[in-house]
């Protein structure tokens, strides 16, 4: 990283709430940011994403449609180009094809009328800081690319502005061009000790150079911060992404410092999400530890080594890029060792590397009605005041239940002699079929219709036998896993010859004691890297999730809740969190 | 991926206020174009005391003692003879145009400047210059007398008023082929080549398709000139001939019925834009200009 | 700033047109003349300028219905010479201006034969210029019969040989006379029947001319053509060869007549031209230069004997009354003669 | 054996000019014919050289095609470069409405226009002269100009003007002193094509106005049979646009 500039903390721009639409299309959404003096910033993003906009905005080019330029406090919005005080380096350099060099810097200084001896006077200055001393007389056609880059920028520097505007200046040279040409910049700058704007879609150039980075997409600022900060904790899984390489998988968070995904539970630095949320996680290719397949785990209750096969293996110039198929995941790795293809290895990830992030695509909840049952009899189960008649095996008279009802299997009429009749509540079109929410017996229903209804009107409903799921309620006894387990230490159960530990420190050691454990806080990894292994038993559909019996041998059952529904002696490990161990 | 003129459709606003220069064109554009056409469409459905009437329309289709449309007929003979005139000037043409595009020939900037050269020459006195030739006792008759030919007496024949147009025209259809065939891509004939294309096949498969939007432009520039004509009929038809333009030129200056007049011309309008849109399709009206 | 620049545009351009228009004149007062082309002695103008200190603006047209057109339209001439059925015409349309001849002293050269005709009964609005006839001018050596009626043009021994008139009025009248109908009928089926023999006489037909023809005759480029007398006489005088007849089934003659439109910018000045035109010294001078026979017996006594001896142009007075008509003003016929002379012109 | 193959084509180019410069050069010969513009040729003159300068109505046409001409070519190069920027600058619809507008002279029939502009003159009361000609031909050459422009306005890296401003350049300035010069060879063009169209036009001047310009006069002159002098003054304007087009075909080699 670039050393460290003096910044002071005076806010030479300012921008508020800036929006700006080009017809429909809306470029930029309410953009808040400001911009130190002596600040080298540098907008980030990919094409479209308003970096340019806000650039062309802040020059004068274009204005905003709402929202505030402050310069040094006070507004310039309706200041036209010609009277700020800031100096544009335009990405084709713009350079005047019927002007010489010398005729093109020297055109600001002429329209502010100096005289002719200043001019060239600056004019010969300018061109020997961009290291063309005596290309005055050329035309700008016989220039190099890399040259007419330098007169840009000393065409616009002449003009002592107190802000020079880079819009992707280095995009049209060469590599080991841009390069070097990052390098002068930044020495530039700190000699002359203007602020730089820098407007760039290339991550490395942004890390290189800047002070601040602000990374921007579809016209909205996803994270604003120093090169390191950035890059070490991207905000979002877009940022993460953008900036380096990385690998995104989706995980999900069991509890504080504990995160699994691609098959395997890890422990993280990250806190504060929800219980089972669904998020992003980040890792860096480099941040791999490769490491034997069979290595121990350091992880409670679980291990975090990612098993698979290397598909490819290439030598990238200073490292090696390697990609590894770990089941439904392929990984990226950069490191200095070289794998054959088809070697077996495993893959471990530091505490500290893991980035989690709010997940950008959160799953639609299934949309259903749950309702509050009871047992009648036998086969026969009362929801809102109807019998319908379903197995009940397992629960007992009267016993309360949780009954799911589909809403495709409600059936929507005008018979007054349904078995429910309500008001509509809402009726909203969904792309395919129009959704209802219907009133009646007390209870909300969800309903699907192919025809218009119109709210507060009447409508009757009638339900199959044999379509209701019940589910013993969230708190009975039926509801989680049972476990006979022994205390084996402090905090360690085990259950069937399996060592689990637990958070509650426990001081009756060798005691026989009943833990429970909901179903949803079991989580499925990979074989060999749960507490508990087993295969699939039976998956049972439940309207909303599935519910998956695992046999892990040894007449151990455990109920698991999962999304998805799994083929019957699939092969998987079982994961449990200590804090979701409950001792009844 | 670089961004590419990222102004395309969208001005940036700061050239907001240059849109201002347009305006006084705008006033200039209603009152020079935009009212005068309107009023030929009205002229075309009053009579002479500006009520409405379909009339003039029906005129049009007026049937004279032998039963012909009579301005039927005469729309019909100036398309047909306009297109004679076209189709010859693309045959004569379009080989020029491939001449002067091939490597082989240098100089070809010389040689197309030499073909438009002399459309610089005031186009009455072209005309003018033909009746000297093909007229009674002419040049053509003196020499074809000569060598014991003739006389073809070409003047006052639709020959002389077709070979006028073809004069006049010719450049306008050499050219614009002759521009789309110059910045063709050469490589594109040796990649044919390559692929075992002989010569006849490089031109229908290559050469050919890729200059279709030249000789649209072309027989669009020939075509319309051409069917509109009045001078070519009045100089080298001995106004035997009557075309379209002749008729529209007659209720103008001499019948002074700027109403059937206006019809002439409304009706001369849609046929030209109807023949161009199948000529040119959605071709580039640009192109127009060298 | 840009609009600034873009109103100043429009004001310069503005200011430009009205300089322009003004600036064009020069500072002497202008005589706007709308004549037929070839019809006058140019030195006659350049002298009428010495006398008047004043600059003639010669216009021309080919058909006196041009004229009318562009009169019509708000063109604006101080001296006109239009044919006898368009003044006719003028005149019922209230366009032309009085002209108070006693003002004039040269008017009395004005033979008395051509004062209160039908066009003009009461000398009010017209002046008379030239008058004429029209007849054949053929080629004796590719016509060696006598040329005596109408009837050769339909000849087809001279099919491509034969240049008919350009002119509405008179190219009908050759059919009406050849069939011995009025040159003014207003006969549907006469009208039918000259039409369909113009359409039949089309095929033999070389070339519609008005101005053109007598070129084309001097040389030889035609055997027969029907020409104004003055033309005829201008060609005879170029190519000997060449001969002028006056049909026996009668024809038209003709007058042209000086008059003043009512939007004339000049009128004083216009009123001294029909004078100045009328000296018989000046008459003169325009008689030799376009041959066409002058109403003013003052000039009649000033020409030789080479002219006056002239049978076309001083064509025989007792066939002039006896067979010959002036062209009237067809009233509400002209759209029918219109829509003939149209199907005539389409037909091919 | 390629020069032999070439011989053909060659040939063919060969025919094709000379078909058409043979009018050309028929008038040319016949502006030194003793006797008359057609028929045969009689014997040598320079007399209607001499006579063509003398011809006053020969002189007046001259003098209103060239006035015409430059006058429409100066007005309208002007007007049309401002219009060009300002129809480059407006909004896409506004854009396409304009250009489309602005094809029509270009795109209908001469007569056509020319017909239309005269209703114009003649339901506005305005007396066909000079002026009413200067007009009509201001408004068909605009069009070329425009489209002249145009092209080369999109071509013009949009950065160059916003850089001008940027440096401190008013919006004239950078006009005046950026935009112009890039877009000249688009004006020259189109000033060029102007003044062609202008010189050579008949149709619509025929209708427009009273006056008349070479074209017209070669017409009614037409009909009246051509006197050499027409031949010589059009030999002379073909000597004299020939002499231009080489000058303005050296300046550009030797600008290069």
């Amino acid at each position: 990283m670039a050393e460290k500039v003096h910044l002071t903390n005076e806010k030479i721009i300012e921008l508020k709430g800036i929006n700006k639409s080009y017809g429909s299309n809306k470029v930029l959404d309410d953009i808040n940011l400001y911009i130190r003096k002596n600040e080298f910033i540098t907008f980030l993003g990919p094409s479209g994403c308003g970096k340019t906009t806000t650039l062309r905005i802040i020059a004068g080019f274009e204005q905003a449609d709402s929202g505030e330029v402050l310069f040094k406090g006070k507004p310039i919005n309706d200041i036209p180009p010609y009277n700020r005080s800031v100096n544009t380096v335009f990405q084709k350099y713009a350079l005047f094809p019927h002007l010489n060099v010398a005729e093109n810097i020297a055109f600001g200084l002429r329209i502010k009328k100096k005289s002719k001896k200043e001019i060239a006077e600056k004019v010969e200055k300018m061109l020997e800081l961009v290291g063309l001393a005596g290309y005055g007389k050329r035309s700008i056609d016989s220039l190099s690319g890399g040259q007419q880059q330098r007169i840009a920028i000393a065409r616009a520097l002449v003009n002592e502005p107190e802000i020079l505007l880079l819009d992707e200046p280095l995009a049209a040279l060469d590599l080991k061009l841009r390069k070097d040409m990052q390098l002068e910049l930044k020495k530039m700058q700190q000699q002359l000790g203007i602020t730089f704007l820098y407007v760039t879609h290339d991550q490395e150039e942004a890390l290189t150079m800047s002070d601040t980075i602000v990374v921007m997409k579809n016209g909205v600022i996803q994270q604003i911060g120093k090169p390191t900060d950035i890059y070490n904790e991207p905000k979002n899984a877009f940022v993460a992404d953008f900036i380096g390489e990385s690998n995104i998988v989706h995980g999900i968070t069991p509890h504080d410092n504990v995160v699994i995904f691609g098959g395997a539970v890890f422990n993280c630095v990250d806190k504060g999400f929800a219980q089972g949320e669904n998020v992003d996680v980040v890792i860096r290719p480099e941040d791999f530890i490769v490491t034997d397949e069979a290595a121990k785990s350091s992880v409670v209750n679980g291990s975090d080594i990612l098993r698979g096969e290397v598909t490819s293996n290439i030598f990238k110039g200073v490292h090696y890029e390697t990609v590894v198929k770990c089941g439904w995941y392929e990984w990226v790795l950069q490191n200095t060792i070289s794998h054959e293809k088809g070697d077996r290895i495993g893959l471990r990830v530091g505490p500290n590397d893991i980035h989690i992030m709010e997940s950008e695509i959160t799953p639609t909840p299934t949309r259903t009605n749950l309702l509050v049952g009871k047992v009648y009899e036998e086969g026969v189960v009362e929801v809102a005041g109807h019998r319908f008649s379903c197995p009940t095996t397992g629960y007992g008279e009267d016993e309360d239940v949780d009954v799911v009802i589909r809403p495709e299997d409600i059936v929507v009429s005008d018979n007054e002699d349904d078995m429910f009749t309500g008001t509509v509540e809402s009726c909203i079109f969904n792309g395919e079929q129009y959704e209802l929410v219907i009133k009646a017996n007390d209870c909300e229903w969800l309903a699907y219709s192919d025809v218009v209804r119109d709210e507060q009107t009447f409508v009757s409903m009638s339900i199959a036998d044999d379509v209701l799921f019940v589910m013993p309620k969230e708190t009975s006894h039926g509801a989680v896993n049972h476990f006979t387990a022994t205390v084996t230490a402090a905090d360690t159960i085990e259950i069937c010859g399996r060592k689990l530990k637990v958070a509650a420190p426990r001081d009756d050691i060798g005691a026989v004691v009943s833990v429970s454990v909901r179903p949803q806080d079991v989580y499925v990894v990979d074989p060999g890297n749960g507490v508990f292994e087993g295969t699939v038993a039976d998956v049972e559909y439940k309207g909303i999730y599935y519910n998956v019996y695992v046999d892990c041998g040894d007449g151990l059952i455990c109920k698991v809740r999962a999304n998805e529904e799994w083929d019957r002696s699939e092969k998987m490990g079982l994961y449990i969190h200590p804090l979701d161990i409950k001792f009844d | 991926m670089k961004k590419k003129a990222k102004n395309i459709g969208v001005r940036a606003d700061v050239n907001n206020r240059n849109k201002w220069c347009a305006v006084p064109y705008y006033v200039w554009m209603i009152i020079f174009i935009v009212v005068p056409l309107v009023m030929v469409v009205f002229f075309s459905f009053t009579d002479s005391d500006y009520h409405f009437t379909t009339a003039n329309y029906e005129k049009f289709l007026t049937r004279g003692a032998n039963g012909e449309l009579i301005y039927v007929t005469t729309l019909l003979r100036s398309l047909g003879l306009a297109l004679i005139a076209t189709l010859i000037c693309l045959i004569v043409g379009y080989p020029v145009a491939l001449i002067l595009s091939s490597k082989r020939i240098k100089r070809s900037d010389l040689l197309i400047t030499a073909i438009m050269l002399p459309t610089w020459m005031n186009f009455l006195l072209r005309t003018y210059a033909w009746m000297t030739i093909i007229g009674r006792n002419g040049l053509l008759d003196t020499l074809l007398a000569l060598i014991g030919l003739g006389p073809v007496e070409m003047i006052g024949t639709n020959g002389a008023i077709i070979l006028g147009m073809v004069y006049n025209f010719l450049p306008f259809m050499i050219l614009p082929i002759y521009s789309v065939m110059a910045k063709m891509d050469h490589s594109l004939v040796e990649a044919a080549t390559d692929l075992g294309a002989n010569p006849l096949q490089v031109f229908l498969r290559v050469k050919l398709p890729l200059s279709m939007s030249g000789i649209a432009t072309g027989i669009t520039m020939v075509f319309m000139p051409a069917a509109s004509s009045f001078v070519i009929p009045n100089l080298l038809g001995g106004n035997k001939v009557s075309m379209i333009g002749n008729t529209i030129e007659d209720q103008f200056k001499s019948a002074g019925n700027y109403n059937f007049g206006s019809t002439i011309a409304m009706i001369l309008m849609v046929c030209i834009l109807l023949s161009m849109l199948i000529f040119n399709g959605k071709g580039d009206k640009e192109e127009m200009i060298m | 700033m840009k609009k600034v620049l873009s109103v100043l545009l429009l004001a310069a351009l503005v200011c430009g047109t009205v300089l322009c228009t003004v600036g064009c004149g020069s500072g002497k007062q202008q005589l706007i003349f709308y004549n037929w082309e070839d019809y006058i002695d140019p030195e006659v103008l350049r002298m009428f300028e010495r006398e008047y200190d004043c600059q003639v603006v010669e216009k021309l047209f080919t058909l006196c219905e041009d004229a009318y057109t562009k009169i019509k339209n708000g063109s604006r001439y101080d001296v006109v010479t239009p044919s006898d059925y368009m003044i006719e015409r003028m005149i019922a349309e209230g366009m032309l201006a009085e002209i108070d001849v006693s003002a004039m002293p040269n008017y009395k050269y004005i033979g008395d034969d051509f004062k209160g005709l039908d066009y003009d009964k009461d000398n009010k609005y017209s002046v008379p210029f030239m008058w004429g006839t029209v007849g054949i001018l053929y080629n004796t050596e590719k016509v060696t019969e006598p040329v005596t009626s109408w009837n050769i043009l339909w000849d087809e021994k001279y099919a491509g040989q034969i240049i008919m008139q350009n002119s509405i009025r008179d190219c009908i009248a050759v059919a009406t006379c050849k069939n011995g109908f009025d040159i003014n009928t207003r006969v549907e089926s006469e009208l039918q029947k000259a039409k369909q023999d113009l359409i039949d006489q089309k095929p033999l037909v070389f070339a519609y001319y008005v101005d053109e023809t007598k070129d084309q005759m001097a040389n030889n480029a035609a055997a027969l053509s029907v020409v104004w007398s003055g033309d005829a006489a201008y060609a005879i005088a170029k190519n000997d060869k060449l001969a002028y007849s006056l049909p026996e089934e009668g024809t038209n003659y003709w007058f042209d007549a000086m008059v003043v439109p009512k939007n004339a910018p000049n009128y004083a000045l216009a009123v001294k031209f029909i004078d100045f035109m009328c000296r018989p010294e000046i008459a003169k001078m325009n008689l030799e230069y376009i041959y066409y026979s002058t109403p003013n017996v003052g000039a009649i006594e000033l020409l030789d004997e080479e002219y006056t001896s002239d049978e076309t142009i001083f064509p025989d007075m007792e066939y002039i009354r006896t067979k010959c008509a002036v062209f009237r003003d067809l009233g509400e016929y002209r759209g029918l003669y219109q829509d003939i002379w149209d199907e005539i012109r389409a037909t091919n | 054996m390629k020069k032999k193959k070439n011989g053909l084509p060659i040939l063919y180019i060969a025919l094709i000019i000379a078909f058409l410069y043979l009018p050309i050069l028929v008038m040319i010969l016949y502006s030194f014919n003793e006797t008359s513009a057609t028929g045969p040729f009689t014997g040598f003159t320079v007399k209607w050289y001499e006579s063509a300068f003398r011809n006053q109505k020969i002189l007046d046409a001259l003098a209103v095609t060239f006035s015409i001409a430059g006058i429409a070519t100066v007005v309208s190069t002007v007007f049309g470069t401002l219009t060009a920027i300002g129809i480059f600058n407006s909004r896409m619809l506004t854009q396409k409405i304009v250009t489309n507008v602005t094809y029509v002279p270009m795109l209908n029939p001469d007569i056509v226009t020319g017909i239309s502009i005269m209703l114009l003159f003649v339901y506005a009361g305005i007396p066909r002269g000079y002026m009413t000609m200067l007009m009509a031909h201001i408004t068909f050459c605009l069009p070329y100009v425009i489209f002249s422009v145009l092209p080369k306005l999109r071509q013009l890296d949009p950065n160059l003007y916003e850089a001008a401003l940027d440096l401190g350049a008013r919006p004239g300035y950078a006009l005046g002193r950026v935009v112009i010069p890039q877009i000249m060879p688009g004006i020259i063009t189109g000033a060029l094509l102007a003044f062609t169209m202008s010189i050579d036009d008949f149709a619509i001047s025929f209708f427009t106005s009273d006056e008349a310009n070479l074209s017209i006069y070669v017409y009614s002159a037409a009909k009246r049979g051509i006197k050499p002098e027409i031949n010589a003054i059009s030999t002379v304007v073909f000597f004299g646009v020939l002499a231009l087009l080489i000058i303005i075909n050296f300046r550009k080699k030797k600008e290069n």
